[in-house]
């Protein structure tokens, strides 16, 4: 747990289905690490490349972009996102970040499970990126 | 109405008991009970924080009466919780 | 002596302000329509205010409640008149005419604050009848936390007379010498929304419930689950213990013609399940047994609720249960018959055991007055056509909406609420012509 | 005057930015994990936060009170609640923040509760931590946030009721009488849906034929458009204002514009499959609906003949289709089983095995139920009278589900379960008919739900915003649903369904006008340079386009998605209220390493 508390990740969520999963990840009172930060956003399409690197650069450890998927309810705007999040991997690895640490995925209003493995999934990755970095500074 | 609206409260309840007659008396007597329970089981958990059932033995009331004051005292503010003791609540004065 | 009476004039008057009459009043003055709500309670907010959680969603009722209360309160076209009853509703040349009376709550409203200074200072302690006698209130005191208005009443019967209050009070409000205040309205259509009371816990003889201690009705479980519960959490009120074992019994007050209620009250199998849920959660170690009939999980989403709280390990027997007695120490026992399994009836002890009441009708016409509205047999209000237009009473202009037809839930008196606010509005409508 | 108006505004552009913050408790809800005082103390050393609170129940009037009082007496001019999810009480303080005289707009609401203290219990200080950094965030959003004005658009008093069964016709008779034009579209060649299949219909025993001929008349007598034998080719434009496309029999297009749309498509019967208790093998097994058709018009008798064969024991069995469970029952074709309940089949099943001993005195009746759900006014009243005239009553779990296996000579078959009631004996139960009581399954509207996007749930029905704070609408704004399209539901639960729509449409259309939430994309012009990078990414038409070298919004028709935001070089257009700067201060505070600054900036 100590590991993880020491961990910042941020949810970009959509207003229309996975800021409601994360409510109702709430109302199940189910558990997950405190070092999360949700925030919701009509949808994630808004952000330009230039934001996540920001982000990396303030400290978050890990980004996990919670779309909309097939409920997406803007034209085109997941295709757009995933060709953003194609051309952040590559701007991420320029600069040195390990691409585990963004994640875009699909969050429905009910996907409880589904969440909670992506907080998992990324906890575990940037505790690798972390040894992996040490690594070869050692 | 405009007489009324005049009387100030100490004038109000003379008048009130005085029509209230024996009725008043009645009432008295229950308030004294009250303050009396109260004052038994505040007694009891001044030092030490106890159970209900502790506090009925402590007391001699019976433990849906104790039970009945500690709510009341813990919502007024002056009885707290204090730790699980086994199955119960031990209480304490606040 | 009493003040003059008020005359008020409203396109409709709603009678009731809990979630039915809330909703009716919000649909219609959403439409531009002048709303007089009349509550007999305190505070606005019915049942639904006091409940814990809601199914299927697990939303705090609160949470649903009091936005509703709060737009209701400050909505320009409502006019809200709560602790204040409706003596007589006519129905004359098209129009109704209705007589109210405010009842005092022994202060000036204009000038309370709603401090709750008052009700620190007051010594006479009282069962507070929103925690259904589990709690303790003042002599004066404001109903709830999140009450709608904020005012105190002051509980006349009761008084000392001992002036602690009027001295606390930093405004100087508190009338001893308050009269009831007479109003006289005029609208042009009526909605009733007068909602249900449970079955009386002492009506079926062989489970006691007005006896033993342990054996609590519902909504007094609610409040034990509820965030701001009288004893801050689940205790049972004989002793205060926290109860290991918890035991449900269905249709305790329903399906039941030796009470008058033969009729299933459709809520009881959902809310046990509920806060069989809801104690699961709170106390994880506990045995929770819900005896049953049928499980009537009909709504929306309610199927899977039922399915998930079996698959929580709350238990589900399909038994009857023949009758409740109790040990020295309060812990209740109930003769089980088995409906499956094994065929030998069976005393089994729990902790605690609440008696799933049913739904019967706060408010009877033939009983209670005010307006003549025909009942059905099974004397909820009855409904004229209730196939297509289901808020429909036998007086034409007087609609009805929630569980004075009948019990309900809470989705469906909400979405009957709206009906019976569509069918005002239209029935006012025709009535503009003539 | 006109210079009184500038310097006001210049005071306005100049103006102190003075947040409110306030913390509530929800009763124990947060203050239990959340540490609520420590995060008032950390945001009281915030440079824009002038007041911060904590209380029991911020939504309460009281609560409220605080915020609209420190507004008036303290000059507070940007608010900051933080409590539960901003689905319920986002509206609830931006009314209170109206009521005070402010832009409602000014208002950021931090979920502390499901997205905190109810997700890190045992964790409180490091749930503290969290709040405190988003509090801070919701600080930081709001202080970079102008006031905003609803868009207001035109509302059409004309609305589109899809699908004419009972629902939708009593939808549209409502919506009539309410003064509004109304368009019926069915797709059938006439009025009635579901209902002209039922014979008499629970509990009042009218027959169903005059209920819809009761609603068709009115129907007509309204002078309400009917267009039958027509479905929907297009639905465009927005709440106010959507463009209908009716497609007739001769395949003509018809436009209709309305300002809102009642969705009242109605349900299937769900049909077994190939083998599913023998159906579809052997002609004795048939549906409720099928049973229902074929016992309409026969005499009363002392015999039941079914295809020549004379019928002596007859076998009902519930939930055929519905309460399914993954693993135990074949899942549809989406992979998902229907783990709803149909809530009516168990009432309907009795209805129809009272009115079968009426005209067949003499059956045996076999019913093999699971839990019967007789939950309505009246409803019970069918069940006891079946128990009265002898009908037998078997339960079976999901661990033994009757099997059925033909008899050997063909003509009949067994029903073999465990039987709960009499401890789980095994019994065989010979039918001589089966009738299976089939639940609803959703209309396939996939046409409906991919154009407009219509959320649907697990159960494939559509899916309201909330059961109780509205159930009756869809998150698409202007779209109502009436009836069997939400879930299964009687005759009555469907027409007070569709007497809610019918107000929901009311309240939106009572005005000539609607107010939308201002969230759409907005240009600075002075910023942007005019290089069109924006126009390729939008793709709702007219809602982007260059006039006077520089890019504008048509507010109406701009969805708010933000695909333009996020290609334009110097940040020149953003969604109001979602803007990037807002974002870049919201990720400060998340990402600040100490709590509280140490010394307030100058």
């Amino acid at each position: 747990m100590g590991d993880h508390n020491n961990m910042k990740i941020l949810l970009i969520t959509t207003m229309i289905s996975s800021y409601p999963g994360a409510n109702t990840v709430g109302q199940a009172h189910l558990h997950y690490s405190p070092g999360t930060y949700i925030i919701r956003v009509p949808d994630p399409v808004v952000f330009p490349e230039s934001f996540y690197m920001r982000c990396y650069e303030k400290g978050i450890d890990g980004i996990i972009i919670m779309s909309s998927g097939s409920d997406c309810p803007y034209e085109g705007a997941y295709r757009r996102l995933s060709e953003r999040v194609a051309r952040v991997y590559v701007q991420m690895k320029e600069n040195g970040i390990d691409p585990s640490r963004l994640k875009l995925t699909t969050i429905c209003t009910v996907c409880k499970a589904a969440f909670l493995k992506e907080i998992n999934e990324m906890q575990k990755n940037i505790l690798q990126a972390r040894a992996d970095k040490e690594g070869v500074a050692a | 109405m405009e007489e009324e609206k005049k009387l100030s409260y100490t004038e109000q309840i003379k008048e009130l008991r005085a029509r209230r007659g024996e009725g008043s008396k009645e009432k008295q007597e229950r308030s004294k009970e009250q303050i009396k329970a109260q004052k038994a089981i505040l007694a009891a958990i001044d030092k030490e924080a106890k159970t209900v059932p502790e506090i009925a033995e402590a007391t001699g009331m019976n433990t849906q009466e104790v039970f009945w004051w500690i709510t009341a005292m813990r919502k007024y503010n002056k009885v707290t919780d204090e730790t699980k003791k086994g199955d119960y609540i031990a209480y304490r004065k606040k | 002596m009493s003040a003059a009476t008020i005359q008020k004039k409203a396109d409709v008057l709603v009678v009731g302000a809990g979630i039915a009459g809330l909703q009716a009043s919000l649909d219609l003055a959403d439409q531009g329509k002048q709303i007089l709500l009349v509550e007999s309670q305190p505070s606005i907010g019915g049942r639904m205010i006091n409940l814990s959680k809601v199914f299927p969603t697990l939303d705090c009722a609160s949470c649903i409640t009091t936005p509703r209360m709060a737009s209701v309160a400050h909505h320009p076209s409502i006019d809200l008149l709560t602790y204040t009853e409706v003596n007589k509703i006519e129905r004359t040349n098209g129009k109704f005419h209705a007589s109210i009376t405010k009842k005092p709550r022994y202060l000036d409203e204009t000038a309370c604050i709603g401090c709750k200074r008052c009700e620190e200072a007051c010594t006479t302690f009282l069962p507070d009848e929103y925690d259904h006698s589990l709690g303790a209130k003042k002599a004066i005191s404001i109903a709830f936390t999140n009450a709608i208005p904020q005012y105190p009443v002051l509980d006349m019967d009761e008084c000392l007379l001992c002036g602690a209050c009027a001295k606390a009070c930093p405004t100087q409000c508190i009338n001893f010498m308050q009269e009831p205040q007479e109003i006289e309205a005029e609208a042009g259509a009526v909605i009733m929304a007068t909602g249900y009371n449970l079955t009386e816990i002492s009506a079926k003889k062989q489970y006691g419930g007005d006896i033993y201690p342990n054996v609590i009705s519902p909504l007094q479980m609610e409040r034990l689950l509820a965030p701001h519960g009288p004893y801050g959490g689940v205790m049972r009120p004989s002793d205060g213990k926290i109860p290991d074992s918890i035991a449900f019994v269905q249709c305790a007050g329903s399906r039941d013609k030796s009470l008058g209620v033969p009729y299933c009250s459709r809520v009881c199998c959902m809310y046990a399940i509920k806060q069989a849920m809801l104690l699961s959660g709170s106390l994880p170690i506990a045995d929770i047994t819900i005896y049953y009939m049928d499980i009537r999980a009909f709504g929306k989403g309610y199927e899977q609720f039922y399915q998930n709280a079996k698959a929580m390990g709350i238990q589900f027997v399909k038994a009857k249960v023949g009758r409740i007695s109790e040990d020295e120490n309060h812990n209740p026992i109930l003769r089980v018959e088995r409906q499956e399994d094994c065929s030998q009836p069976e005393e089994v002890t729990h902790d605690l055991v609440v008696l799933s009441l049913g739904m019967v009708p706060a408010w009877i016409p033939d009983r209670d007055g005010i307006i003549p509205l025909e009942i059905g047999e099974d004397r909820f209000v009855r409904s004229v056509n209730e196939k297509i237009t289901p808020s429909l009473t036998s007086m034409e202009g007087v609609f009805a909406a929630g569980t004075m037809t009948g019990p309900k839930d809470i989705v469906d008196t909400i979405v009957e609420a709206g009906a019976a606010a569509t069918e005002a509005a239209n029935y006012l409508r025709s009535q503009e012509g003539r | 005057m006109e210079e009184e108006k500038n310097t006001q505004s210049e005071e306005n552009e100049s103006e102190e930015i003075r947040v409110g913050v306030y913390v509530c408790h929800c009763g124990g809800n947060i203050s239990d994990v959340v540490d609520t005082k420590a995060v008032v103390e950390a945001l009281k050393k915030n440079p824009n936060v002038k007041i911060a609170k904590d209380f029991v129940f911020m939504c309460s009037d009281p609560g409220q009170k605080l915020i609209i009082d420190d507004i008036i007496e303290n000059n507070i001019n940007r608010i900051v609640v933080s409590a539960c999810s901003p689905t319920l009480h986002e509206t609830t303080f931006r009314k209170a923040l109206t009521r005070a005289g402010l832009n409602p707009y000014l208002y950021e609401h931090v979920n502390i509760r499901e997205q905190d203290s109810w997700v890190h219990k045992g964790e409180n200080e490091a749930a503290t931590a969290k709040a405190i950094r988003l509090t801070a965030a919701g600080v930081e959003k709001i202080a970079r946030q102008d006031p905003l004005e609803p868009i207001v658009v035109n509302a059409e008093g004309h609305v589109v009721v899809i699908g004419g069964g009972v629902a939708g016709m009593r939808a549209a008779l409502a919506l009539i009488k309410r003064g509004l034009g109304v368009t019926l579209i069915e797709k059938g060649d006439r009025l009635g849906g579901r209902a002209l299949e039922l014979d008499r219909v629970y509990p009042t025993e009218e027959k169903a034929s005059d209920i819809v001929s009761q609603l068709e008349n009115a129907v007509r007598a309204e002078k309400i458009d009917v267009r039958l034998n027509c479905e929907i080719e297009l639905i465009e434009g927005f709440v106010g204002n959507f463009d209908v496309q009716i497609r007739g029999k001769d395949s003509k297009i018809d436009k209709v514009r309305a300002g809102a749309i009642v969705l009242a498509t109605g349900f299937d019967h769900y049909q077994p499959y190939e083998g599913e208790f023998g159906y579809g093998k052997s002609p004795i097994v048939v549906t409720l609906p099928e049973f229902n058709k074929l016992i309409a018009d026969m005499p009363q008798s002392d015999k039941f003949t079914y295809k020549g064969k004379d019928i002596k024991n007859l076998a009902f069995i519930h939930c055929v289709g519905s309460r399914q469970m993954e693993g135990v029952h074949q899942p549809q074709a989406d992979g998902r089983v229907n783990d709803y309940c149909s809530r009516v089949c168990c009432t309907a099943t009795l209805h129809t095995i009272n009115k079968t001993l009426d005209k067949f005195p003499n059956l045996n009746i076999f019913d093999l139920y699971k839990d019967i759900r007789t939950y309505g006014h009246g409803h019970e009243d069918y069940y006891e009278k079946a128990s009265k005239r002898g009908v037998t009553f078997f339960r079976y779990t999901d661990d033994s589900i009757p099997e059925y296996a033909p008899s050997s000579n063909g003509s009949g078959a067994t029903l073999t379960m465990k039987d709960v009631l009499t401890w789980n004996e095994e019994v065989s139960i010979p039918a001589d008919m089966i009738v299976l009581a089939t639940g609803m399954v959703p209309r396939d509207i996939s046409n409906l739900v991919g154009m407009l996007k219509l959320p649907t749930g697990t159960d494939r029905f559509l899916q309201e915003v909330h059961p109780k704070l509205r159930p009756v609408e869809l998150a698409n704004n202007g779209i109502m649903i009436a009836g069997t399209c939400q879930g299964p539901m009687d005759i009555t639960e469907s027409c007070a369904a569709a007497g809610a729509s019918a107000a929901k449409v009311s309240i939106l259309l009572s005005k000539k006008t609607i107010e939308m939430d201002p969230y759409v994309a907005r240009v600075d012009e002075a910023k942007c340079d005019g290089c069109k990078l924006c126009l390729a990414e939008c793709e709702y038409k007219g809602a982007l386009f260059m006039a006077e070298s520089y890019a504008h919004v048509n507010p109406a028709l701009c969805v708010g998605c933000g695909a333009c935001v996020a290609v334009c070089p110097p940040r020149a257009i953003n969604i109001a209220g979602w803007t990037l700067d807002q974002f870049d201060g919201m990720i400060d505070a998340i990402s600040m390493e100490e709590l509280e600054p140490a010394t307030v900036p100058a």
